[in-house]
Parts: structure tokens; C-alpha cells; sequence
């Protein structure tokens, strides 16, 4: 469907993670891994044999997992807390609302494998609402990388700010989209294609399927912008007030319920300083079984999906 | 009491011995009677040998062809989930929701293939269904959903859930002064979570003695050895301390686990701390971490189903 | 500043809501109440001590709280479980999503004094994130009583009806704002009020406030429409979209963060059916020290700041 | 490794006695240096009791001003905390950040009057600050806050957050080398949380010899005691099992949890059960399960202060 014809290379960035924050580490001593037993599943074996002791893993205790970060920071490291995203954000939520973001504690917590990535794993190990459920705690950054560039980037950054943060690092495999040029910057949506006629609006795994749906528009003769929001919290109002001035239309996308995560978080911009007519993509409700793959065709994430959407709004 | 449970069930009938029709599982429709002090133990443990065989088959052939799945805790547990579906619960499979029925939940839901294979052989849902595991919009889910699959009481995954749903089980069946009890397995490596202690603490407070929680201690969590990780010993001292009566056995020894489990007249929930291994009956997979989720080949899929035989 | 000269009756919603509960037990023996150590706070003493054996008191355990009921709605009960709302839906998150949602169990999760309601007692004991956490569940409805009628309607809703749902049961004391002979009716709003010029959204302490803040544009010439929107999920997409249409102007009005929760899903709607300008009025962030009216002030949640936010909408 | 504990902190030094100044709170400024082995017992003894009586006083006519407040919890717990601020505790009141200062986290945040009044008294917050207390954009919140508070260390309210963040402060001493301690104040209802007994088992795993929970056993949760709700007994087996060296006390007697708490040489995270009473020091508060929370009467303050005395 998509008008690009050679298949891109596509990455797991739990790899760039890891070896970003292998690389602080070696850099800044401050630096510590907390995980659940995930040590495998957030990818962290060759983090956990350089360095065995800052590898703390509380074992399979979410609650624990993110006070004893909390701990940690209060006793100057600086804790990345990797866990599977559901796990993390829904078992530790008031932790992460009183010990992280109310404390204001330098922490990082990463929310891996997150949206639908675990597939045939079911509804209990998507992670659907992490994007609502962090987004709704005050004092907390959201930041989602979509490829193994803006990951490495994302992972620095979050080093040396002191603000509590959540990130979200996906396994799903995606191809790289950002240009080489572009760092990360915590705030700015990045422009990844201009157009006038609509505005896409994705995150992590969704943007490089928005850029597949611009093909598929411009196909069909609608000049389709696309941005890259990588970060949630703080928004870039901005960005998306030019995009409601400047092409009226707007789609977001996002591999999470639309309750509170990036399209709520558009909408409300949108209806408070430029309204323009919408549609909010995302996970519709708990998944029946399948792989991810399969699940974003069934809740129509998919370059059609959004084409689709988009051109609604032309109707 | 035995007798009254066993026929508090109205459409219950006894059924065939499952050692003589083990490859039919249709047959094997009605064997959730409830406890049957009056077997001969002899007949008992090769009734369920043979369908814990069944079962081992089962996960393995099952696994092997969704190329997913938990197969060292999936054996590990076979034998306690054999014990309890064949020897020891009161079910029917034609009327999964019957109000009588004894509860089950399996806390350890990522051994889903397990429960999934012995549901199959006692009736509850058709083996058909095995080879559609984890295909799109198969109700067989990586783990399981009570919406979609009959027998399943809570749907689990996310470790720490089933003790405290198990526990709501109990409280209710007290207040409603029914005999029928509960029953939640747990991983090893889950007791970690405190939501358990949680649920311990509240079972023991209420002495909930119609609740049983059995502990599939196999040593190994996700990524390493329990005891490397976050260790648990004095396991049992834990339980005790939490106002369980505690037993630990050999959770691969079908008198064991069935004598543990009917063990009865207590005043209090009960804690079996069964020992068993991952990847139990296939020698190149026991005791091996990695086994916790990785899959087999097909050759090794063969090599493991011709060592357990059946 | 409200033009109601005389000053009315108000009610701590928690007593309408444990005499309906016992009204209802009293007809029906699978009516169970289950609570962390929260008799006084949720106030079921009298619960208590007319049926022990149905207050299932947990003891300090919100997790276990929550499997707890799932296993009592296995077992044939209905449990109405009640909390201090930010730990009920913060400490048990993921037993909502799991052992209520997904398993799809008539439990009736009762988030008690929500809100800035314990004032004083801080951000820990705030409940301003619960609206955007649970409107993330898939499978959840979610309802927020107005006065003590409609939390007494709610109530006997809540136990017929055989979803998973969550209530909002205030403590802050509120005047009666539901005409007797308007009957709570799911994923209906409520009109009290017509008017051409705006619409004002508002759900649970905050209706009575829309319709002193309805006077207060009166006075200057502005005719706002109030609506009670009882029930958040599912939202009465209906109403939102006539408001828009008839009223060309939106705000909406809540006693939580605007992340996820009302403001959020009427934006949902209004962008995608009907874009007019909103303005979305709830908890801007953690809360300094001070009573609930304080906060209420600080926030600018009270007629004059709903008034003024509505009239930005004109400028 | 006391002494070079004791002068780890640069900038302190010993104060004067606390006896004999006991009403000028700017004049306890610097009693943070940390156990003082060399003390005498009785000296102590005279000058902790006088502080808590400070303390006391200090609760009771803050809650009085504010009508707001957990009196019994904080009566409770003022021997205990008086013990740590000034018998064990290092820390600078001027530089409440210094990296090498003892940790201390109140896990039972709800009893913040005893803290701030404890605060006060070591120098870290103005004494005239306490009848701000509740009071609109007051620093001093119903429940502590770390970017408001210098001495606290973890903002706490939600029961069962003190602990797992008190393990990370011990696990953070470890991996940088310090030889600064971790001590956290737990409520006994509080113990009902899963999430204690998640830090504890990763606690005793860990063998975090530089951790110390102390348990303000005072047998009443919010609505009743503690064992007609869900009982904590046997509550010393329970923290035993779970690895710490466990020791039960009387938590008013100042010698013994000077001792229990400054007892060095061991091996595992420790845990002080501190026998205590609800309301202690004002007789018709004592073990009154209603005294939680509720408001003394301005006539009852002044009965209170009269019992109390200094
Ligand atoms: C709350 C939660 N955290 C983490 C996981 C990921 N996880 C799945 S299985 C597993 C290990 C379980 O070990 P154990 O309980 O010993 O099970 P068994 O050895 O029987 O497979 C982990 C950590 C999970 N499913 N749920
Ligand atoms: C997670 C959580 N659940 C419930 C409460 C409400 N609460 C405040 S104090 C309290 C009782 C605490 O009892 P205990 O720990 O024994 O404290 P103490 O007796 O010393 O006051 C409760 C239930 C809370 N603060 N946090
Ligand atoms: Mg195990
Ligand atoms: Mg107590």
C-alpha cells in the first residue's frame, strides 16, 4: 500500500537503549539499572555483566522496584528503572505519583515493550494506558522515542535532566526516521515530511507508519504534514497550533487508548486555541489475541488506517 | 463432608478411568467429581501418570506449533494441575458456571498452555482448540481469559493476582456457608509480589481453611535462581508466620500432592510448598533457566515428546 | 458573587450513599461492602454494625482489596468496594484493569472523597488523577454523582447493573442540583439549565458551581447552558454535540486533572464531530497546602473562575 | 566506626544540652552528630525525656491550633523519634543535604505533626513555623514534603512507601561506600501493605546491615486494633522469616531502643518492634482507638499539656 518499494532496515530499540545507557554508565558513575527479573526482557544482560553491581534487580516487586529508585536517588544515583511498561506504570502508580514525580526525584522510568508489543501475550501485558495513566501525574515528563536514533538521544537527555521522566522504549521493530541532523530536543515536535492539507500527528512506533500514510495520501493528491511528537509532557503547543492554522486538519496516532495519551493531549490545544476537525487514532479497547502486527490492522493502525481517517476529515 | 461435596455437584457422573482412554479426550468429559478418598492409590497414580503424560504431550506439541509459550513452568506445574483437575476438584465441565464448583485459578497465567491442555483433557474446552493457541482471535490468549475459555475463574498473567482473587473465592463461599473450596497456584518467583502477603495475611486472619494455595517451587524465576534473585527461604516460616498451615513436598509425586492437598480438618487456609522442576520430564530442559520461555525446535520438540513416552 | 442571595443546604454525599447501600442490602443478601480500613472514612459504620459479616474490611491493603472483590463477584456476591479514591484507583491500578476490567466483574469500585477533598491532607491524599487513570480501562464505566439524589440513583444503578464500574462519592458537602423527577439514566448529561450562548460541562462538587457560575454570565448578558455530565463513560456524545452546534462555545469543569478525564473526552468529541472553542477547567497540577475551598479558589474553580474562563470564549 | 561516623558530617558540632534549653528550640541546632557511645545512660535518659516532652507539648498545641491531625500516632511514635533526632541520628540542620548525613523517612506520614515538632526542636525548620501548620500555602502540608521540609526525605501519606525507599537509600550507602545509616519509622497497620514486605524480602536478601525499620507497635490501625482487622501476629516471626534480626521492645523506654537501635555488628537489616501505646502521655488518650484522628478540645489540649507537663 505504502509507495516506498525497498523495505527498510527496522531496529528493536531496546538496543539502542541499552547500549546508551552501557555507554552513560561508563561515563557517569551516578548511573544505576533497577528492573523486576526483567534484566532479559528490558534487554539489560550486557548492562547487568559490565556492571554487576549497579544492576539492581528487586526481583518481581514493581512497588519496591520504583521506591527503591526513589532510594537510590535520594542517595545520589541516577536510576533508569526498566520493566515491562504495564507492569511498571500499572503497578507502581501511586509509587510513581508520591515517590518520583511528587518527590521530584531524578529518576528515569522506562516503560518497556510498551503498547501492544506483547502481542499474543493479551491485554494484561499491553501496555495501553501507561500514556494516560503517567500523563494524568503532575511533575512528570513522557517522552517516546520512535527509532534507535531519537532512543540514544532520549537516553542522554534523561541522564542529565533532573526531572522525573517516563519513557517509553519499544521492542516492536521500527525503521529509522529522524534525520541525522535532528537531536532530540524535550518539547519541540520535529517535522518529518511538510504538507498543507493535514497534519499527522505520531509517536514512537506510530510515526513511521504516519510516514506511510502521507505516501498513500499523497497518492490520493493530499498534501499530507507529518510530525514527530516525541515528547507528551511538556507539549509543543506550538507546533500544533501552527499545524491547526496552517493545514486545518489534523490526525494524531498513537499505540495507546485515546483516554488521555497524545491525542487527548492535541485535542485539548487544538479546542482551546484553534479549533479544527480531528480524528484521535489509537487502541480502541482491550485486544483480542494476536501478534501486534495483526492487532494494528484490527485497530487500524496502519498506513490505510490513517489515510482513512485523514481523508474523513475531507469529507 | 467428602461425600457430601462430591455430590453437590447435581450433573456430575463418575467417569471412565482416564488411563484407558487417555488419547480420546472427550472421554476424560466428567472426571471433576471431587476427591475420592475411597480410590485405591495405586489406581490413582496411574490414572494420573497417564494423564499428566497426556497433558506433558499436550504443552509440548502445542508450543511447538505457536512458536510461543512457557514451557518450563508449563511442566513444571503439570503434575500439581493434574492432581487437582483429575483427583481432586469438583467441576463440571458441561456447566463450568455451576455455583458448587470448586474454584481453581492458576496465578502463574503465563503457564497458560498448561491449563489450556488439562481444561482439554478434562473436558471443558475441545483439544481442536489447542493449535489455534495464540493465532489472531483465537480465545485461547498467551494468557488466560475466563470470557473466552470455560474453567478459566480469573483472568491472569500479571503476577501476584490470583492469591487475592482466590482469597475473595473463599470469603464468599463462607458467607454463603457453601462446602465448595479454592484452590490458586502459584509460581515461585511470584512470591515476590506483595500483593501475595497481601492475601496471606488477610486468609490467615480469617483462618480460611477452604482455601489452599499451592506453591509450584521450582527454584527459578524469569531471568535467574529465586534464591540468586530475591531469595525466599525460609519459605515455609514465611507462610507459617502469615497463619498458614505449611507442608512441603515433592510436587512431581502424585501421593504426595494428593494426600497434601485432602488433607483435611484444619482450621486455617493451607500453604503446599510443592518442589518441582522446570522443564520436569524432559531431561535436556530441567532445571534450565532459559527454558522459561524460549521455544523448542522442532527437533527438540521430538526428542522431548519421545522421552516422555505415553 | 453568585446571585443566589440565600444560602442552601448542603450534603456529604457519603451518607446518602451508606443509606442507599444499606437499603440495598437490606433487599438483597449478595450486596457485600469491602474496604481497607476505611468503616469511619467511607463511613459504613452503620453498615458495619447492621451487616458484620458483609463488611469485608481487608485491613490496609488496597491491592488485595480489589482481588478480593473480584473473587466475592466470583463467588456471587456484589461487592461495592470502598476507598479513599487516590488509593483505591493509584495503589490497585492494575487490579482494576485486570481483575475487575478485563474480567468483565460486576464489582462497583467506590472512589470515596475524591478530588482536593481532604484539603489539607496534601497531593498524596488527592484523588485529581482517578478520572484519567480509569477512563484508560478499557470496560470501566465511570459515574460521578452530583448531589445526594443522584448518588442514591447511582447506587441502586451501580448494583443492578452487571459491569465493572466506578463511582466518585464526595465528601465535600454540595447543594441538591437534580430536579426530583430527573432520574439518573446512564450515559445521559443532565440539563439544568438552557442557554444559547456557551455550554458548561460540569460532573460531580463542580455542577453546583457551573449554575452559580451561569448566574454570574447572566448578570453580564451571557446565557450559558449547564450540564450535568453524571455519567463519563460511556459519554453522551449526543448532548456534547447538540452544545456545540447550539451553543457554538464549551467548558467543561472538573474536580481532577483535565488530562484524561471530562474535559478530555468532551475535546474527544468536539474535535471529532463538532469543533468549537472550549475552554477546560480542573486541577492544574499538585496542590499547595490548604482546605478544599482554598484549593478550589487557587485553582479557579469556583463560579467567577468558570464564568471568566467562559468568557474568554467571547473575546 | 562510630567516631569517624560521628565526625563525618564537617560542619557539625556538639551541641548544648537540650535539658536545660528545652524551650529555646534554636538552641538544639546541632545534637545530629550521630550516636554517642560515651554518653551516660542516665544523662541521656534525662535529656531524651525532656525533649519529647518538648515535643509532645509541641503536638499537642500545633494540633489544637489547626484542628487537624493524628494525635495518638504522634504520641505514639515521639519516643521513638525523639531517640533517633537526638541519640542517633547524624545530620547538620544547616546543611540538611549533606551527602553523608543518616537517612531518615517517617513511613507513617500521617503522624507529620510529631515530625515537624521533632524538626523543629533539631534546628531544621522554625519552631514559629508549627502553627502554620495546615494552614493555606503553609510548607507545612498535612502529610511531610521533601521540596518544602529540609530533614524530610521522602514525602509519605500513602501507607507502605517508607520502607521500599528507605531500602534504596540503603542499597545507594552501599554501592558508594558510605557509611551513612537508613532508618524508617513504619506504622504497625501500615504492615498490612504488600509493599513492605516486598522491600523487606529484597532487604534481607540483600543482608542490608545499615537499614533499621523500627515498627511503632502501638496495636490500632485507623478504625480498630490491629489484630480484630487483619492480625499483624506473629509479627516478629514474620520479620524474621523474611531475614532482618528482629527485636521487640518497649518503645517508650528510651535505654532500650537506644540500645535496640544503636546495637551495632550485625549482618542483616534490623527490625525494632517498639511496643507502644496510641495517645501515650495523656491518660484518657492512651490506646483510645478514636483518638486517630480526631481533634482534642481546647479544655482537653490544656488537660493534656497539665499531664504532660515541662
Ligand atoms: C507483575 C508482573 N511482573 C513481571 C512479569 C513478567 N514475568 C512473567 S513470568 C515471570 C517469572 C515468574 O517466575 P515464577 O513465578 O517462579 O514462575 P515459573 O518459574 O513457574 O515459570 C516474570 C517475571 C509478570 N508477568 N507480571
Ligand atoms: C495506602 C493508604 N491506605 C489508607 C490510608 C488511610 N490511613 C491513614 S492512617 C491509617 C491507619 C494507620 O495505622 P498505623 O499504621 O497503625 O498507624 P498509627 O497507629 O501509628 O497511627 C490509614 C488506614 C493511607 N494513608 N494510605
Ligand atoms: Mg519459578
Ligand atoms: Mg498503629
Amino acid at each position: 500500500m505504502s509507495s516506498t518499494s525497498v523495505v527498510p532496515e527496522t531496529f528493536d530499540c531496546r538496543q539502542a537503549f541499552v547500549a546508551e545507557l552501557s555507554a552513560l554508565a561508563r561515563e557517569d558513575p551516578r548511573i544505576v539499572a533497577v528492573c523486576n527479573d526483567s534484566v532479559g526482557s528490558s534487554n539489560l544482560v550486557g548492562f547487568a555483566a559490565e556492571f554487576p553491581d549497579r544492576m539492581v534487580n528487586v526481583g518481581i516487586a514493581e512497588q519496591n522496584m520504583v521506591g527503591v529508585a526513589a532510594g537510590l536517588a535520594n542517595g545520589g544515583y541516577i536510576p533508569f528503572v526498566c520493566a515491562a511498561a504495564p507492569f511498571l506504570t500499572g503497578r507502581a502508580t501511586e509509587q510513581i505519583k508520591s515517590d518520583i514525580a511528587y518527590n521530584g526525584y531524578h529518576v528515569v522510568l522506562c516503560g518497556m515493550s510498551p503498547g501492544v508489543a506483547y502481542g499474543e501475550l493479551g491485554p494484561t501485558h499491553h501496555s495501553i494506558e501507561d500514556l494516560s495513566w503517567m500523563r494524568a501525574i503532575s511533575d512528570l515528563l513522557i517522552v517516546v522515542p520512535a527509532d534507535p536514533q531519537q532512543t540514544r538521544d532520549v537516553v542522554r537527555w534523561a541522564a542529565q535532566s533532573d526531572k522525573p521522566s517516563y519513557l517509553r522504549i519499544g521492542r516492536v521493530k521500527v525503521p529509522a526516521v529522524t534525520p541525522v541532523d535532528a537531536p532530540f530536543e524535550l518539547g519541540k515536535a520535529l517535522q518529518l515530511r511538510d504538507g498543507g492539507d493535514v497534519t499527522l500527528v505520531a509517536t514512537g512506533v506510530m510515526v513511521s507508519r504516519a510516514l506511510e500514510a502521507a505516501d498513500v495520501l499523497a497518492a490520493g493528491g493530499i498534501s499530507a504534514r507529518v510530525l514527530n511528537m516525541t515528547t507528551i509532557v511538556p507539549l509543543d503547543e506550538a507546533a500544533i497550533v501552527r499545524a491547526a492554522v496552517e493545514t486545518k486538519r489534523i490526525v494524531t496516532i498513537e499505540e495507546a487508548r485515546t483516554t488521555g495519551g497524545l491525542g487527548a493531549a492535541v485535542a485539548a490545544v487544538v479546542v482551546q486555541a484553534q479549533p479544527v476537525p480531528m480524528r484521535i487514532l489509537g487502541v480502541a479497547g482491550f485486544a483480542p489475541t494476536g501478534k501486534a502486527e495483526f492487532l494494528y490492522e484490527y485497530f487500524g493502525l496502519t498506513a490505510d488506517g490513517i489515510a482513512g481517517a485523514a481523508r474523513e476529515l475531507f469529507a | 463432608m467428602i461425600d457430601r461435596r462430591a455430590s453437590a455437584l447435581k450433573k456430575t457422573k463418575r467417569g471412565t478411568d482416564v488411563t484407558e482412554n487417555i488419547s480420546v479426550a472427550e472421554t476424560a468429559v466428567s472426571h471433576g467429581i471431587g476427591l475420592r478418598p475411597d480410590e485405591d492409590a495405586a489406581a490413582r497414580r496411574l490414572r494420573l501418570a497417564a494423564a499428566a503424560r497426556h497433558i506433558r504431550r499436550s504443552i509440548l506439541t502445542t508450543i511447538g506449533t505457536a512458536k510461543l509459550g512457557h514451557v518450563g513452568g508449563d511442566l513444571s506445574v503439570t503434575d500439581i494441575l493434574t492432581t487437582l483437575f483429575f483427583a481432586v476438584l469438583r467441576y463440571d465441565p458441561r456447566d463450568p458456571a455451576n455455583p458448587a464448583r470448586d474454584r481453581f485459578i492458576l496465578s502463574k497465567g503465563h503457564c497458560s498452555v498448561a491449563l489450556y491442555s488439562t481444561l482439554a483433557l478434562a473436558g471443558f474446552i475441545s483439544e481442536s482448540l489447542l493449535p489455534t493457541f495464540a493465532e489472531p482471535l483465537s480465545p485461547l490468549n498467551g494468557h488466560p481469559n475466563r470470557r473466552k475459555v470455560p474453567g478459566v475463574e480469573s483472568n491472569t498473567g500479571p503476577l501476584g493476582h490470583g492469591l487475592p482473587v482466590g482469597v475473595g473465592c473463599a470469603i464468599a463461599a463462607r458467607l454463603a456457608g457453601a462446602d465448595w473450596c479454592t484452590y490458586v497456584v502459584l509460581g515461585d518467583g511470584e512470591l515476590q509480589e506483595g500483593s501475595n502477603w497481601e492475601a496471606a495475611m488477610a486468609a490467615g486472619h480469617r483462618k480460611l481453611s477452604n482455601l489452599t494455595a499451592i506453591v509450584d517451587r521450582n527454584r527459578l524465576q524469569q531471568g535467574a535462581a529465586t534464591e540468586d534473585t530475591n531469595a525466599l527461604e525460609p519459605l515455609a516460616d514465611k507462610w507459617r508466620s502469615f497463619g498458614w498451615d505449611t507442608v512441603e513436598i515433592d510436587g512431581h509425586d502424585y501421593d504426595a500432592l494428593y494426600t497434601a492437598i485432602a488433607a483435611g480438618g484444619r482450621e486455617r487456609p493451607r500453604c503446599i510448598i510443592a518442589n518441582t522442576h522446570k522443564g520436569h520430564g524432559v531431561s535436556f530442559m530441567t532445571d534450565g533457566v532459559q527454558w522459561h520461555h524460549k521455544v523448542p525446535s522442532p527437533a527438540q520438540i521430538e526428542a522431548a515428546l519421545v522421552e516422555i513416552g505415553g
